[in-house]
């Protein structure tokens, strides 16, 4: 079982890997954060066969807050988009 | 008995690494950022779901499987909203006064 | 080769790399992300001495990995600062560049900050 | 070579190559995006490391606030991108740092290499001397105990770099709201989450405070969460942010290190020394502290990354 965990854990490390390709590419912004999410995504999952495989059980609590934060980025990226559309109350 | 969980475990585990798969090829081969979007979600909710639902029955404890399935819950409220706000900044509709709410109208 | 050498050449390896873009990269926001990258090298190498210390039951010496997370709360609030000054520089001179004899921009005049 | 140790080395590579991405992509706003990927993907290396609190630290830190940060820095610096693109240090420059850094990556490893064996470790120390605190988390008796002086002079650095980007405001505007005032609709989605994130975070963060005290977690990893919470309830428009001149806002930043230096002084009184804790109430009291800090530490991370004082008050 520690095997099969290990070797999934390895695929879908090689499917982050993958996903960095659109990091690199874009083109539009919204790409690059829709990757970095796949990649916090994938990192949860990977977060959580890691603390099975080495046995580790307050991995979960890493996972639960990554679960949490991940998302913090991409919010951040949605607010400072809006801040320079015309709706918005100007900052700088 | 243990034999069963076991196989409950490797399906549901590589049925998620499937979804992984699936998420990662669209995110690198659709055309346009829409679709691409749609492709994430799937791995989002389904990959990390059949994830967690395979490491559940290894968990050992309910504290633990709880624990689990709370990642799971959260990763599908947190990314299924940062979704929609990544599509309507794609696709240009914060300005549009008509598109803006996506709630049940007031 | 055990597992915490493969990240200690790892952590050195990255620290290399963020003395580069701090040194040759003429970007304020750049040189303060490969900074990050630079000291993340460094705690990298730290990890390595807290597993190589494994002992008692511990699964790493515990006095490295406190100095780690100590240091990853300064590193952030350098961050912290450095980001902010830097917005406050490009609120006063329109700019974001450290070069003094910036091309004419709109009031260069840093004096007036 | 086992399926372990190849999966090892695997992470270590593509944490090298999102590195590499973060110092070579040519725009600053895809480079911060690959730091955040690398934050995310770091915390896999310290649970690898067996360093499951340093995990915790980089999982909020690196993919969470500090991503917030740096994001936003970017979107609004992008205009400055070109003109300053254009002031690339001459070749001689760059092939100099070139090999400055390569000679320091180089005696980085070599010393990585060469590390004593067997290594030299203060892990029997730490675990001959749990009993005094009676916390079962080492890293937290470290951090609160063995060497509080740190812990207690970080908080003090927190609050410095606090400060130090409060000053940064116009004189006009000093004791003002820090950041732009944030709006969003208030029916829309990112005012939904703001409404349903937070108890289920603040709950989480208090529970990772919680089990710091015998498992991996404490007072900065559930702050960081808290912090983030309020964050996002700041930046839905939900409520504003303090004036920085509140007083009771003050009151909450210093609690943290005033009990703390509180604690550390009554030690000479009734320990040995400074921050000296008695045996019989050291649990307690490094609850206590831990209480505050967490409080301190939240407040403190959500004021600087919402920034210096842009409005004067009632704006």
């Amino acid at each position: 079982m520690i095997e099969f965990m290990t070797t999934v854990l390895g695929f879908i490390l090689a499917m982050l890997a993958l996903g960095l390709v659109r990091i690199l590419r874009g083109p539009a912004d919204a790409d690059r954060m829709m990757a970095a999410q796949l990649i916090g995504t994938g990192g949860i999952a990977a977060l959580l066969l890691l603390g099975t495989v080495t046995a580790v059980p307050a991995t979960v609590d890493v996972a639960l807050t990554l679960a949490l934060l991940a998302t913090f980025a991409s919010i951040a990226f949605v607010k400072k988009g809006r801040a320079n559309a015309p709706d918005s109350t100007g900052d700088a | 008995m243990s034999v069963a969980v076991d196989i409950i475990t490797i399906v549901a585990i590589t049925a998620g690494a499937f979804f992984f798969l699936a998420g990662t090829v669209g995110l690198l081969r659709f055309p346009d950022t829409l679709t691409r979007l749609h492709a994430l979600t799937k791995a989002d909710n389904l990959g990390l779901g059949l994830v967690v639902l395979g490491l559940v029955p290894q968990a050992g404890s309910l504290r633990g499987g709880l624990k689990l399935l709370c990642v799971w819950a959260l990763a599908l409220l947190a990314g299924a909203m940062v979704s929609q706000l990544i599509a309507r900044e794609a696709s240009g509709q914060r300005g549009d006064p008509a598109m803006r709410h996506d709630g049940p109208p007031p | 080769m055990s597992a915490a050498i493969v990240f200690g050449l790892c952590g050195a390896a990255v620290a290399g790399l963020g003395l580069y873009g701090l040194i040759a990269d003429p970007r304020p926001l750049r040189k303060i992300v490969a900074f990050n990258l630079l000291g993340s090298g460094v705690f990298m190498v730290f990890g390595v001495v807290a597993r190589r210390g494994a002992a008692s039951g511990f699964g790493g010496d515990p006095v490295p990995q406190a100095l780690v997370i100590t240091g990853v709360v300064v590193a952030f609030s350098a961050t912290a600062l450095a980001v902010a000054l830097l917005l406050r520089l490009f609120q006063v001179t329109g700019s974001a560049t450290l070069n003094t004899e910036a091309p004419a921009g709109t009031g260069t005049d840093p004096a007036d900050a | 070579m086992t399926v372990a140790s190849a999966l090892e080395m695997a992470l270590a590579a593509v944490v090298l190559g999102v590195a590499t991405w973060t110092i070579a992509a040519r725009e600053t706003f895809a480079a911060v995006v690959g730091f955040v990927t690398y934050g995310l993907l770091l915390a896999l290396i310290w649970v690898r490391l067996d360093a499951v609190d340093v995990a915790l630290v980089e999982a909020a830190i690196g993919g969470g606030l500090g991503g917030v940060l740096l994001l936003g820095a970017a979107a609004r610096l992008r205009v400055t991108e070109t003109p300053t693109a254009t002031e690339r240090p001459s070749a001689t420059v760059r092939v100099g740092a070139a090999l400055l850094s390569a000679a320091v990556a180089a005696a980085l490893a070599t010393g990585v290499i060469l590390l004593p064996d067997p290594a030299p470790t203060l892990a029997p120390a730490a675990a001959a001397n749990a009993t005094a605190t009676g916390l079962g988390n080492p890293v937290t008796n470290v951090l609160m105990a063995f060497r509080a002086m740190d812990t207690m002079l970080e908080k003090v650095v927190l609050l410095l770099a606090l400060v130090g980007v409060w000053s940064l405001a116009p004189d006009r505007l000093w004791g003002g709201h820090p950041g732009p005032r944030h709006r969003a609709d208030p029916l829309g989605t990112l005012a939904f989450l703001a409404r349903l994130l937070p108890p289920v975070g603040i709950v989480v963060g208090i529970y990772v405070f919680w089990t710091g005290k015998d498992h991996p977690g404490g007072a900065f990893q559930g702050g960081t969460i808290l912090a983030a919470m309020w964050l996002l309830v700041m930046m839905a428009g939900i409520a504003d942010a303090p004036q920085v001149s509140s007083r009771r806002l003050r009151i909450v930043l210093i609690a943290g290190p005033g009990i703390f230096l509180a604690v550390g002084l009554a030690g000479f009184a009734i320990g040995s020394a400074f921050l000296a804790y008695p045996v019989a109430y050291a649990k307690p009291l490094i609850l206590g502290i831990e209480v505050a800090m967490t409080l301190t530490i939240a407040a403190t991370l959500g004021l600087l990354l919402a920034g210096a004082p842009e409005r004067s008050a009632g704006q």
